[in-house]
């Protein structure tokens, strides 16, 4: 079954049964003769509508999709328009970046009693989208494989990868908490292979301290590993328990932690997968890290570390018996560059003076978005049409989320939900990202994982870095990650949105 | 507080003691007015009753002028003294808001004016009345401060016509019903004011002269309601309000087999008295109706 | 009286003409008469406003041409304030109004005052009240218009008897000969 | 899978545009339908027999009907399948009529969108399970929210019918706005007449409880199962000590109370009952203006009272009811003509007031004993104008609708005026006479013939006093098309109404929809009028649009029927299209928990896990929770997020 070949286009109503599916009854009962493209599917209420349904939609070949509710303040359920209305915005604008035009996608409110408006809205949405003609289909389009050399953004502060003076302090805090016995362990980072790779430490007695490193190559997120140690600790207090015992108290896990880390530990605290009397966090101010593939860049690929050091701004790393000097403003993560928290936002210890960092600081556009709004909407489809294609479906970028919290039942492994098919087609490895990018909408903190853990070099990240910037121009700047008691935007309404405009369509 | 300024024709004729008065108030009150240099007449009635592009033309060109004259002198503000005229300059500017209107006046200007833009950036600036910024921007209290004479006892009459707060979408200033802006000033001066009911009843306006008979029954009723709720004097804020109430009192008197004599002043004679100005800045010799006998009430002696 | 036949005298054009350049949407109008019962010029009215605003509801053309009333309306916009549908009330009387006059329609003496005024402002760039006033009585032969005022307002020495004449008179003069040569003024 | 399909005709409604037996045999061809027909009406009694038999005959699983909307025929044909065997809800629509033969004119297009629509039922009802329906007790008790005359009625009739009925007031005494009138149209027979009977009823019924001076604070649960939190205010009067004598009221010193009883007209005390017929006849003590409990000092009225019945210690409290249905009764409240009537002088001229003040002007128990008297001088008025459509179809304040009492008892009004003052003349001021129920015509023309009152076809434009005493008021007439003026001494304004002062908090707190006005909304304005979208929560009176008694009697009694109806069955059932949780793939997170706008989901540890769980008598299946879950462990059912990637899919395949 298609769409008449040159008379119409393929156009998806989603309509909440209450108003809209009434208010097209209405018009229809009034004989009020529209253009025949539209095909509605029936919701109980525009807050049922995952925006992730019209955006499979318009990746599977609509040309134009439609979603249509009760006005708002009218909702059958009270509030499901309002959430509705927050996250059909974020789908507006976050199609763009992918190369699909915004006016493909529109939501509106009609009530049962609005034939006319009703035929106003389905004529006006369909002529636009005539107008606009046939979408371009991801598939179909040319690919892109030029990834462009993108000069890093100015950081926003002074890094460095000299030691730490406070470094001795945090070991002290950290060995006279060991020695009580109240920590399960406390999770850190250590020297690995070469002296530019750390890997993670789990401290349970105070000699393991001496272990611990800080600086520029606390490189990695310890996200993942918190909640199952707090699951651990919790068994542990469990052996030995018989049935009809009091439950014994568990032991703390301990985190050292960056400012990005506390960003990802206050999501995680936020959406209750772990409990703040679970932790004990350890905290201090961060000075930047360093980017390993902008290292290699520099002293090119398949060396043998032999000594890195850091001194104020300069890094010496000597690789194969040869010796370079680098800048960290030549090689720290581009999350450092823009990073206006160095300091964990809540903690229970802090070694060392906080890092300051201007108030009014204003970080530049990431270099990937900058880059990516310059492209046209065809150059964008064509750049994440070439981009996808490296995509091994590999999930490391999940993996290495720290907001990924679905883990083992994760929608692209799942068929009961079955968004994700499980053919290698370009559609559905782009779809799987935008389902990331989308699920992380409000609570992505930014820490670059995703990108970083890509082994294919797919940009992943600027996904997520788009959908952020539109939740910050929606919801006041909101940063998620910073406040332990702020209501993430996709789990609150406003009656009235400041900053969501009542969409118009152009003769409606 | 600098004001860019817009006598209106009437001020150099007709109304020459609104003028007079007005300045010589703002002087003493500290308020600098920067004259628009070469201001032309804003059409008035007969232009807005013959063409709304010509009138909006008319007015343009003065606006022009006054956002030059403000970016100059760093006057913030835009003002006028005369209602009609500040209703056709207001009047231009909102419906310049429509391209296509936009368009036709810009075709028979000399050059187009300036773009509205957005709040707080306005190349064309709004036009207020010196009433709405002496009591919203400048304050009564400040003004309470000043006074010297204060009118006690003199009981009266604050008439708005109809123009001041007329259209409400376009004037944008107090209750177009019952607006209380002058009452609270007069208030401030010391004066006694009485519950005038017809404050924006329209007075005849510019049918004085082609429809005579319009004007005289409408004045009438006012000044017959004034004496009624007892007041001494009519404070109005319109040249053509005080002409059609002062010049025309005896022709409406006539008219309602009445004799009148109701002294009609610009609320800015009146705080000029209050303030302590000279007789001679306020031009109370120039009212056809004396308020001689009134102003003894506060103790005034004018030669008026 | 003849009836008056209502298809034929729908001007749809004029209607929808008034409408347009008023930017008022008519058929909001109910008849409450709450314009009429404020209009302060409504006793001199040949035909009441809500009557008149009835007959462009009904594109009675020349009804609403023949009138006086939008003629003599004083642009208080009492009407405009009052209404309960929200109808700019005083621009649908201004634009029926220009509308007329575009089509060579104008009021006896009410034309000759606005004619005279605007001569003076085109002359000079300012209104000249004299000048006005002398020019309406030629244009009128109404020649003892409001001279019972002169012994009033003479002594006063408010009027000057030359007029202001500003710099930028040629502007304001060329701002009325565009208006004139596009034909905006019919 | 075996599915059947039946394509419906209607007549000529569908089949006119749209080639019915082509779809039918285009859908032969659809995966699992193992049958499909075309029929001339499939609502029809053979039309359903119909697809009984086929279901039988073919062994089908599951039925795809298309024909008109499933708002309108889906219970129909749920019902056919059921007696076919089946699960109701193995059954899907294609609506393709509203949707398609009645709004499309090309008869190709028409006919391929029908095809498509009936290939997304196919494809959505693949993946349909069947659902089954809970059952669960009810509580034989109802709360009554407002006790105006449509309040007392539903309470009397649910009374009657045996329920337990829970009467709650705002105010000291009920009665309501009827409790204020003094006559009552269209056979001006006296208000506290007529409505006096039935509020002693109520005082004396054994299954209503009354709580007066209280508010509903709180309201969860669900149809048949709700808890309800009642705010009762303290009266400081033990009403079990307090004999209604009156002794209080006569020694208060604080005799300059506002009187909102009388509204406004007059001052009373703080301690007062507000009117002789009052239920309950207890007095009050008004905290804002009492004395002793402002200034500490007087307690006057305790030393008078001679049973001891004041207690200036008494608090607020909270009373807690279980009920299983509701019928809010909160009525209606004069729009605020004041802020939006500068040209009626906003409430600055005293002989300006509004019908309802008038009312206790005429009224025998009115601060004036029943004399008419103009506020400002105590003088009897002999030229009274009425202004009809104060705040009503006056779209530039913003109230288009017409509030549809006041022209009858402004007719009313007028013909009192005539009665207590013989010599007086009446000026009605009116756009439309909307005189549309039984004997209404009658009772205006009577107005207007037998009683003289001048009846103006004109809004009114302004009312200025005249500095004499007078008032000039201004209008225009509009059948003579002229201006007029006629000098008054009283003018009585028909102010608009609006839902009750505080509307917009209950219906949030009963979580029903309300409008800009603050009028509840019912559940179809014509056909469920007295419904609300919330189950088990019934509209009376006013609060649901203007009324006037009669309909607001009829209202009150039809909610009560509905309220026994439904109570009246010994368990309800749950519709079971409500959301589930997978609990092995929920994490626990509680996002479902934190939008769910009924509190129908909660946190439950299952096995030292945290999971979400769905109250299933709660749940009323709007989905919102199935589209927040990230990780879909959360599903809506009938509506899952498969069953709509499916009609996705049979739209979008590339």
């Amino acid at each position: 079954m298609s769409v008449l070949t040159g008379k119409e286009l393929r156009i998806v109503g989603f309509l909440c049964n209450w108003c809209s599916y009434g208010g097209a009854d209405t018009a229809g009962v009034a004989r009020a003769t529209q253009p025949t493209d539209l095909r509605i599917i029936r919701v109980p209420c525009s807050g049922r509508v995952n925006p992730l349904f019209p955006l499979k939609a318009l990746l599977s070949g609509a040309d134009g999709v439609l979603v249509s509710g009760c006005h708002p303040r009218d909702c059958h359920y009270s509030a499901g328009n309002f959430y509705a209305r927050r996250r059909l915005e974020l789908l507006k604008e976050f199609l763009p970046i992918v190369g699909i035009d915004p006016a493909r996608f529109h939501y509106t409110w009609v009530s049962a009693s609005e034939g006319p408006r009703w035929k106003q809205v389905v004529t006006a949405f369909t002529d636009r989208i005539h107008k606009l003609g046939p979408a371009p289909k991801f598939q179909d389009a040319v690919p892109s494989y030029d990834m462009p050399d993108l000069a890093p953004v100015a950081p926003l502060r002074n890094l460095s990868c000299g030691a730490n003076p406070a470094l001795e302090d945090l070991k002290k805090q950290l060995k006279e908490a060991l020695s009580d016995d109240h920590l399960f362990c406390v999770v850190g980072w250590q020297k690995s292979f070469d002296g530019l790779h750390a890997t993670p430490l789990h401290m349970r007695k105070p000699e393991d301290v001496d272990k611990l490193i800080w600086g520029p190559f606390n490189v990695h997120s310890t996200a993942n590993m918190i909640p199952q140690l707090v699951n651990d600790a919790k068994a542990a207090a469990m052996v030995g328990v018989k049935r009809g015992d009091p439950i014994p108290p568990a032991k703390k896990i301990g985190v050292v932690v960056k400012g990005c880390d506390g960003k990802w530990l206050v999501e995680l605290l936020q959406e209750k997968l772990i409990d703040r009397d679970a932790v004990e966090i350890f905290a201090m101010g961060c000075n930047g890290t360093v980017s390993y593939d902008r290292i290699i860049a520099k002293i090119g690929a398949g060396k043998r570390i032999d000594s890195v050091e850091g001194n104020g701004d300069t890094l010496r790393v000597v690789a194969d018996g040869q010796e370079y000097s680098l800048s960290m403003k030549d090689v720290a993560q581009d999350k450092c560059r823009a990073c206006t928290v160095p300091n964990a936002p809540v903690y229970d210890h802090f070694a060392g003076d906080p890092v300051k960092v201007s108030e009014d600081a204003k970080p530049e556009a990431a270099a990937i978005l900058a880059y990516l709004d310059g492209l046209t909407l065809e150059q964008r489809m064509s750049f994440w049409r070439g981009a996808i294609e490296r995509c091994i479906r590999c999930h490391a970028c999940r993996n290495a989320c720290p907001m990924c919290v679905c883990r083992e039942y994760c929608v692209a492994d799942s068929r009961e939900p079955h968004w994700v098919t499980q053919e290698d087609t370009p559609v559905n490895k782009l779809f799987f990202q935008l389902i990331h990018a989308l699920h992380l909408a409000g609570r992505c903190t930014g820490c670059g994982e995703c990108n970083r853990a890509c082994p294919m070099g797919v940009p992943v990240g600027a996904l997520k870095l788009h959908a952020a910037r539109i939740v910050r121009a929606l919801f006041d700047g909101y940063q998620p990650g910073t406040k332990l008691e702020a209501v993430p935007p996709f789990l609150g309404y406003e009656v009235e949105e400041k900053n969501i405009p009542e969409h118009q369509i152009e003769g409606a | 507080m600098k004001l860019a300024y817009y006598p209106g024709c009437s001020g150099m004729g007709t109304s020459a003691e609104y003028e007079r008065s007005t300045r010589a108030v703002c002087k003493a009150l500290g308020i600098e007015l920067q004259d628009l240099p070469d201001w032309s007449c804003c059409g008035s009635t007969p232009a807005h009753a013959t063409d709304a592009v010509l009138s909006a033309a008319l007015s343009a060109r003065n606006l022009t002028i006054a956002a030059k004259t403000m970016a100059q002198s760093g006057a913030t503000k835009f003002t006028t003294p005369c209602p009609s005229c500040l209703l056709n300059l207001k009047t231009a500017r909102h419906h310049m808001a429509e391209p296509e209107f936009r368009a036709k006046v810009d075709a028979i200007l000399d050059e187009p004016c300036p773009p509205i833009g957005q709040k707080g950036e306005e190349p064309l600036p709004d036009t207020y009345s010196v009433l709405q910024l002496l009591v919203e921007d400048y304050g009564l209290e400040n003004i309470k401060s000043k006074v010297k004479t204060p009118l006690k006892g003199l009981k009266i009459a604050p008439y708005y016509g109809c123009l001041l707060s007329r259209p409400p979408k376009i004037m944008q200033f107090d209750d177009p019903e019952n607006p209380t802006s002058m009452d609270r000033l007069l208030e401030a001066l010391g004066a006694e004011v009485v519950p005038f009911p017809l404050k924006t009843e329209c007075c005849g306006a510019s049918m004085g002269i082609p429809r005579r008979d319009i004007t005289e029954r409408l004045s009438g009723r006012l000044i017959e309601t004034a004496v009624r709720y007892g007041a001494d004097m009519i404070a109005v804020a319109c040249p053509l309000c005080h002409m059609n109430l002062d010049l025309r009192q005896e022709q409406a008197a006539r008219a309602k087999n009445a004799v009148f004599d109701m002294p009609v002043l610009y609320f800015t004679q009146l705080m000029g008295i209050a303030l302590g100005l000279k007789e001679s800045d306020l031009g109370l010799n120039k009212l056809c109706v004396s308020p001689t006998q009134a102003l003894q009430k506060i103790g005034k002696e004018v030669s008026a | 009286m003849d009836s008056i036949n209502l298809e034929a005298v729908r001007d749809e054009d004029f209607l929808r003409t008034v409408e347009k350049e008023s930017g008022q949407n008519l058929s909001r109008c109910y008849q409450c008469g709450k314009c009429t019962a404020g209009c302060p010029c409504g006793p001199a009215y040949d035909m009441q406003v809500s009557q008149v605003m009835r007959a462009i509801q009904l594109g009675d053309k020349q009804a609403v041409f023949e009138a006086a009333s939008p003629w003599l309306c004083v642009s208080c916009s009492t009407c405009t304030a009052r209404c309960p549908n929200e109808i700019d009330v005083a621009r649908v009387m201004d634009t029926v109004r220009h509308m007329n006059r575009r089509e060579g329609g104008k009021h006896p003496t009410l034309n000759a005052f606005w004619d005279s005024f605007l001569k003076t402002v085109r002359l000079s760039g300012r209104a000249y009240e004299l000048g006005v006033m002398a020019l309406y009585m030629l244009r009128t032969g109404k020649v003892l218009t409001d001279m019972d005022l002169a012994p009033r307002i003479m002594p006063k020495r408010k009027l000057p008897f030359v007029p202001h004449v500003i710099r930028g008179k040629a502007a304001v003069g060329r701002i009325f000969k565009r208006f004139h040569d596009l034909r905006m003024d019919g | 899978m075996k599915i059947g399909v039946f394509i419906c005709h209607c007549g000529s409604n569908i089949a006119g545009t749209v080639d019915c037996v082509k779809v039918a045999k285009n859908a032969e061809a659809f995966p699992d339908v193992a049958y499909s027909t075309d029929n001339m009406y499939m609502c029809s009694e053979p039309g359903q027999d119909h697809i009984v038999e086929m279901v039988k005959k073919h062994d089908l699983d599951g039925v795809v009907v298309a024909s008109c909307s499933p708002r309108m025929h889906e219970p129909t044909f749920r019902r056919a399948v059921e007696r076919a065997g089946l699960n109701k809800y193995m059954f899907e629509m294609a609506n393709i009529r509203e949707h398609v033969s009645w709004i499309g004119k090309d008869k190709d297009a028409n006919t391929n969108k029908a095809s498509e629509l009936v290939r997304m039922a196919v494809e959505k009802l693949r993946r349909n399970a069947p659902l089954f329906s809970k059952k669960f007790e009810t509580i034989k008790k109802v709360l009554v929210v407002g006790a105006g005359v449509a309040g007392i009625q539903a309470a009397l009739d649910c009374a009657d019918a045996g329920l337990q009925v829970v009467l709650v007031e705002r105010e000291p005494a009920i009665g309501g706005k009827m409790a204020k009138l003094d006559k009552t149209f269209p056979t001006v027979d006296c208000s506290s007449c007529i409505l006096g009977p039935k509020m002693v009823d109520v005082s004396q019924h054994p299954n209503i409880t009354l709580y007066t001076l209280s508010e509903v604070e709180k309201v969860s649960g669900y149809v048949g199962n709700f808890s309800v939190n009642i705010k009762r205010r303290a009266p400081y009067v033990d009403f079990s000590k307090c004999t209604g004598c009156g002794a209080c009221m006569e020694k208060c010193p604080a005799k300059k109370t506002p009187d909102r009883f009388n509204e406004f007209m007059g001052p009373t005390t703080a301690i007062n009952i507000p009117f002789p017929q009052a239920i309950p006849k207890k007095a009050t003590i008004n905290p804002q203006y009492c004395r002793k409990l402002t200034e500490g000092k007087c307690g006057i009225c305790a030393k008078i009272c001679p049973t001891g019945a004041i207690n200036y210690e008494m608090k607020d409290e909270v009373i807690t009811e279980e009920v299983g249905a509701i019928v809010a009764a909160t009525g209606y409240d004069l729009m605020d003509w004041k802020s939006n009537y500068g040209e009626y002088g906003g409430g600055r001229y005293p002989d300006v007031i509004t019908s309802l003040q008038y009312e206790r002007l005429l009224s025998a128990a009115g601060p004036t004993g029943g004399h008419i008297l103009r506020p400002s001088d105590g003088r009897e008025p002999k030229k009274v104008a009425f202004i009809c459509c104060v705040g009503s179809r006056d779209r530039s304040i913003g109230r288009p609708y017409c509030s549809g009492f006041c022209c009858m008892y402004t007719a009313k009004q007028a013909v009192l005026t005539k009665d207590h003052i013989p010599d007086s003349q009446s000026y009605v001021f009116y756009m439309d006479i909307r005189a549309p129920g039984k004997l209404y015509d009658e009772f205006t023309r009577r107005a207007i013939e037998e009683y003289g009152t001048e009846y103006i076809r004109g809004r009114v434009s302004a009312i200025q006093p005249d500095g004499k005493g007078q008032y000039i008021v201004r209008a225009a007439d509009t059948l003579l098309g002229k201006p007029v003026e006629v000098a008054v001494d009283l003018v009585v304004l028909a102010v608009g109404v609006e839902g009750a002062k505080g509307s917009g908090k209950l219906a949030e707190t009963l979580h029903i929809s309300y409008d800009n006005f603050g009028f509840f909304l019912e559940s179809h304005i014509k056909l469920r009028p007295v419904e609300t979208n919330t189950a088990g929560v019934f509209l009376a009176g006013s609060c649901q649009g203007a009324k006037d008694i009669p309909s607001s009697v009829a209202q009150g009694s039809g909610a009560a029927a509905k309220v026994i109806g439904l109570l009246s069955k010994p368990k309800l059932e749950s519709d079971p299209q409500i959301s589930n949780v997978n609990i092995k793939r929920c994490v626990g997170c509680g996002k479902c928990v934190d939008v769910c706008p009924f509190q129908a989901i909660t946190k439950e540890n299952i096995r030292g896990e945290i999971k979400a769980q769905v109250i299933e008598a709660v749940c009323q299946g709007c989905g919102l929770c199935a589209a927040t879950c990230p990780q879909g462990a959360i599903q809506l059912s009938h509506f899952t997020d498969n069953q709509i990637l499916a009609e996705v899919n049979a739209l979008c395949q590339c």
